[in-house]
């Protein structure tokens, strides 16, 4: 793995992660609705990810967590205008922080039923692969998703078709409240690629070159109409379900907190001398000033009326 | 007399039927260990077992279908849907296998299955901000549940498990916290019977849930105009009391229907149809709707509330009636 | 003018539009080697190859989720479910997918996918047998034709591919074998432009599909009365051309919905309630709705005939009406 | 394997094929609709599944043929019945030939809607369970019916909770016109079990030792607690999809004829000594004169009236 990149991908992580705290706490002001699921632990996977596809692959994602979006460049500004109901936002007031979307950035939203993306992700294949555009259709979603229905029809179709999709199954071990040996017979999700007569691969979500190296592989063999890899990224949930869930259900807590990818990614990234512990110091004080910054923009755009409640149903 | 709140009326409905018949179990996502998402279940799970009240994974699908299984052999299970959007995720299991089951196979099968299904807007977006009854109404086979106030959930929910038909529960998530006296002999509230919330003789309002609060608060600034509105509450719309509403609209010879459900072919639209059918000579006023204006929910509240029918609206729709 | 089948004017929509523009693809269970288990898709995969026509697996939901996904990269995919009711099975894709992606991604996208639904009684029970339309002009973001002619059949389905926005196709398997005029060099039908099938004074009636024929022949025994009766076909139920209908009910003071969907809260409901909100004036006569009465539908010919309206009753109910 | 059990199973695959052979004609004469989907091929394998059930394991099962039915004694008459709208029928003309019932019997009806029984098994596995009745639940069903999102969501939440459920895919290679492979991403169907962490075991459909074998040691896991077992029947499809299916899109039919399990049951049953050939020819004679029996018996029985379609929707 390349230096820069590794750079990168940390610089990207801490800023998701300045982000979403942020995002927290003017959910806790009132100025957003607290509906973001925070992806704090996740985001270096995510992020990794991302660094392995090329910048038009499409994504999909669910609800966990940002880091698809910062690692694309979508705006932080317009992301937060979703949820405050300002202009310039992505979806216009309709999807809040749900259904955030830029197709330039090859970000192509989500799903609010979970498992819902899986079955468009074939479809969308079914076009790249028709049109040649040589583009890998890519699926985030996580472990208590992949107990859905969709997961069946949705792989094995993408299996017989061979499209170029890559399956990403984030498992953080839980679902909301019911830890995943509760609700899913088998403990590796990778293990179902076998259904499909397709690759099952598992990944440590705090390895970023894992990360990568399992979704290059995964996205040249769907490049090469080889069809599509189940990636599963072994993670783990820091935050609550919700901005403000209680977790009064959780005991491993304490325990998840300690392994927190960012900052093995942190003492990574100082320990190879890529970075000083006082340029990381000047990074994290960067990236609140551009959170910071976003937070002003968005302030500063005018709310939406309340008439677009009516647009955007039909072309 | 006690004063409690909708949420703690359910929970409680819950915990008398799981004493009262071993055959009840609950399961659904986060509803053993957390008690729910919304909290509905709370304790449950500690008080009879995680045989009884369990969490499932997400599986929404199986989550119904099991349930009619269940129900099929004897069991009465009580599924909890997160958000009564996902019924629709569920359409299957819900419109053909609970409602139809029993049906197809000629009445070899009873189906004591409920399915609980909080509804009304959450900021989340169209999936997860519906009243989606009227699909419910419109598909035969399904029993359907909109009550109102602590007591009526409480009793219609106990009603519901004692049911050998499906019963599509749908509670009101904005009314978890309101709090209403609950009397603890009264018997059971019988499927059917509509309520007569308020009484009035100029506009007949039918409206439940959280329209029947704005109605209700709609009619006392229309009381101090002199207008006299009478609010209906159905309580259940399968079956659907049209009669009192029929002796309603006779009197004031005028009707409006409020609902939190889309407008075209919404439940408003079987009613309007209704009296125009049976009514006709009593009819004064053209008939009035306020419904959400087909279009999905947007998630943020300034569109949101330009949408959802408002006390405002309530209150200039009735005056124009009244007019 | 030529004159051909229902089904050849579908196959032969298809085969225009695959023709015309290289991202239709046409997908579903048995459609490509076999031509469709009702053979509306014959010839097409030989003609335009295996990649652009192809069989499914027995998955509807990814078979409409698919759709929207194909639909959002810029092909034009037009799916066929076996069953219209088939729709409920794959009620999130239908829905929440195909009628919300565009909306709660705030118009990113444009959805311009085609599910074609073969409608109407099979004789295999409430499973394969219904005319689901209702769901669908419930649910904002959908748009829903209901053709009834081979013309009509003809000219909607070209529509409904090369729009922009989802469309809901509905095929009444009965009149597959109908043969009708054609005009080959008529420009296409828009969508919401009802048809006055008939003429007349006394009753308006709106019908379509199988429902539209049983009216035309009941009309012929009405008019030798001297009961004359206008039917309206709406050809497309969202957009729904309501003025068509008011205009008829202005002259006529009277109308009759003859459908083959469920009575409650069906289309009919929506009329009904739409006239009593913008035609009391006019309205003379009380409303009627012929119907399937709330049940689910039979497998023997004998007891579904007797819960899907027939031409004796649209005479009987329009004699009332007229009396 | 007991011989008078093979016996058993031989005589009543024969009298199944008569059955549905007379019924097919029945369909061409009018007197019964063309609904039956013939299992023709596939009895054998049918029978003998049940063959190593107690009689009170509740069964499900899909369209393809009524082995399940004769198994288990449930009428011929009564099957007729509901298929002709005439009185006396297991569903009183609600369901016709695809919605057999007969609880006394354990024939616990089928969804219209393929893999529409799935989820229903899960409830009624978690009710025998929990009520110790000791009965184990099996699903019959087709290759086609398994690529439906319910297979997935129902065996995930039958092997979480150990329900005592049999799943039995009857593998017959076709899906109405598509062949396994244009929709199907493995060859095995078994293979999918290793998703579930559940046996998936593979039986060919000829050998009906082989089938009660591995449906008895499914059985027998259920009940001892370990849950749900998939079995797959390699199997064929002597007929068309449906009644009068013309099967032009079908280039193995005549191949598979060949290989009729029937025909090899009978032989073996002669060159066992089990029966002699005039034996079997007796034994077809009664089967012939059963079903004609149930035919009269069915004729005679009156219509049922009209009103029955508001009958039978709720208690
Ligand atoms: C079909 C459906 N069922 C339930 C929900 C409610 N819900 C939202 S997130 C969630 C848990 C998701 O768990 P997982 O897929 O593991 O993702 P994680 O939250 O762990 O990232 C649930 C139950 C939903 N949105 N859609
Ligand atoms: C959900 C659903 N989709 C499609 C159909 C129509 N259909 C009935 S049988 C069948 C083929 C079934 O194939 P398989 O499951 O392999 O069973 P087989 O007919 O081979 O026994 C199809 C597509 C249906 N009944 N239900
Ligand atoms: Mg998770
Ligand atoms: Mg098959």
């Amino acid at each position: 793995m390349r230096n820069d990149v590794l750079a990168d991908i940390f610089r990207k992580s801490l800023l998701t992660r300045v982000f979403e705290d942020r995002f927290v706490k003017l959910a806790m002001e009132g100025v957003v609705p607290p509906l973001l699921h925070p992806g704090a632990g996740q985001e270096v996977a995510q992020i990794a990810a991302i660094a392995a596809l090329k910048d038009d692959d499409p994504v999909l994602y669910a609800h966990r967590g940002t880091g698809y979006m910062i690692a694309r460049g979508v705006s932080m500004r317009a992301m937060l205008a979703d949820c405050a109901g300002r202009a310039g936002g992505t979806n216009n007031g309709k999807g809040g922080i749900m259904h955030v979307v830029d197709t330039s950035k090859g970000i192509f939203g989500e799903s609010g039923t979970l498992g819902g993306g899986l079955v468009i992700s074939v479809g969308m294949g079914m076009a790249v692969k028709k049109k040649k555009t040589g583009q890998v259709v890519v699926h985030f979603f996580g472990d208590g998703g992949s107990n859905r229905g969709t997961f069946h029809e949705s792989l094995n179709w993408a299996a017989v078709q061979k499209l170029p999709c890559v399956y990403i199954c984030e498992n953080n071990g839980w679902a909301v409240s019911v830890p995943v040996s509760e609700s899913t017979a088998v403990e590796n999700i990778a293990d179902r690629a076998h259904g499909y007569g397709i690759p099952g691969v598992i990944v440590d979500g705090a390895d970023p070159a894992a990360v990568m190296d399992a979704v290059r592989t995964a996205a040249e063999r769907a490049r090469s109409g080889q069809g599509p890899t189940l990636i599963e990224i072994k993670a783990i949930r820091l935050r609550g379900h919700y901005a403000t869930d209680p977790q009064d259900y959780r005991a491993d807590a304490a325990e998840v907190a300690k392994n927190d990818p960012l900052e093995t990614l942190r003492a990574r990234v100082i320990s190879m001398g890529l970075m000083t512990e006082a340029e990381v110091e000047t990074l994290l004080t960067e990236c609140e000033a551009e959170v910071q910054q976003a937070v002003e923009e968005m302030q500063a755009s005018p709310p939406l009326s309340p008439e677009a409640a009516f647009e955007d149903v039909m072309v | 007399m006690r004063t409690i709140t909708y949420a703690k009326a359910l929970n409680e409905a819950l915990d008398e039927s799981l004493q009262a018949d071993e055959d009840v179990i609950i399961y659904g996502c986060d509803v053993g260990r957390w008690g729910g998402i919304f909290k509905i279940t709370g304790g449950l799970q500690t008080k009879y077992g995680a045989d009884r009240v369990f969490d499932s994974p997400i599986s929404e699908n199986v989550l119904v279908g099991a349930g009619v299984g269940a129900a099929v052999m004897g069991l009465r299970p009580v599924v909890e849907l997160q958000f009564a959007d996902f019924l629709i995720t569920a359409g299957d299991e819900v419109f053909f296998k609970a409602g139809m089951w029993r049906f197809m196979h000629g009445g070899a099968f009873k189906v004591p299955m409920v399915l609980r299904l909080p509804s009304g807007e959450t900021g989340a977006g169209p999936e997860h901000s519906a009243c989606p009854e009227a699909y419910v109404m419109h598909s035969p086979g399904l029993l359907c549940c909109v009550p109102s106030t602590p007591a009526d959930a409480k009793s219609l929910l106990k009603q519901a498990i004692q049911s050998d038909n499906p019963v599509m529960f749908f509670e009101h998530r904005r009314l978890y916290q309101q709090r209403g006296e609950i009397d603890d002999d009264a018997p059971l509230i019988p499927f059917g019977k509509a309520a007569i919330r308020r009484e009035g003789r100029h506009v007949t309002i039918v409206a439940w849930q959280m329209m029947l609060n704005r109605a209700l608060k709609a009619a006392e600034t229309l009381a101090e105009e002199g207008i006299e509105v009478e609010i209906i509450d159905p309580r259940t719309l399968a079956p659907f009391d049209f009669d009192t509403i029929l002796t309603s609209v006779k009197k004031t010879g005028a009707c409006l229907v409020v609902e939190e459900g889309y407008r075209r072919l919404g439940v408003g639209a079987e009613i309007g149809a209704r009296l125009f059918e049976e009514a006709l000579p009593y009819l004064d006023r053209p008939f009035r709707r306020l419904a959400i204006p087909d279009v999905p929910i947007s998630s943020i509240p300034a569109l949101v509330n330009r949408i959802i029918p408002t006390v405002d609206q309530i209150v200039a729709t009735v005056r124009e009636m009244a007019a």
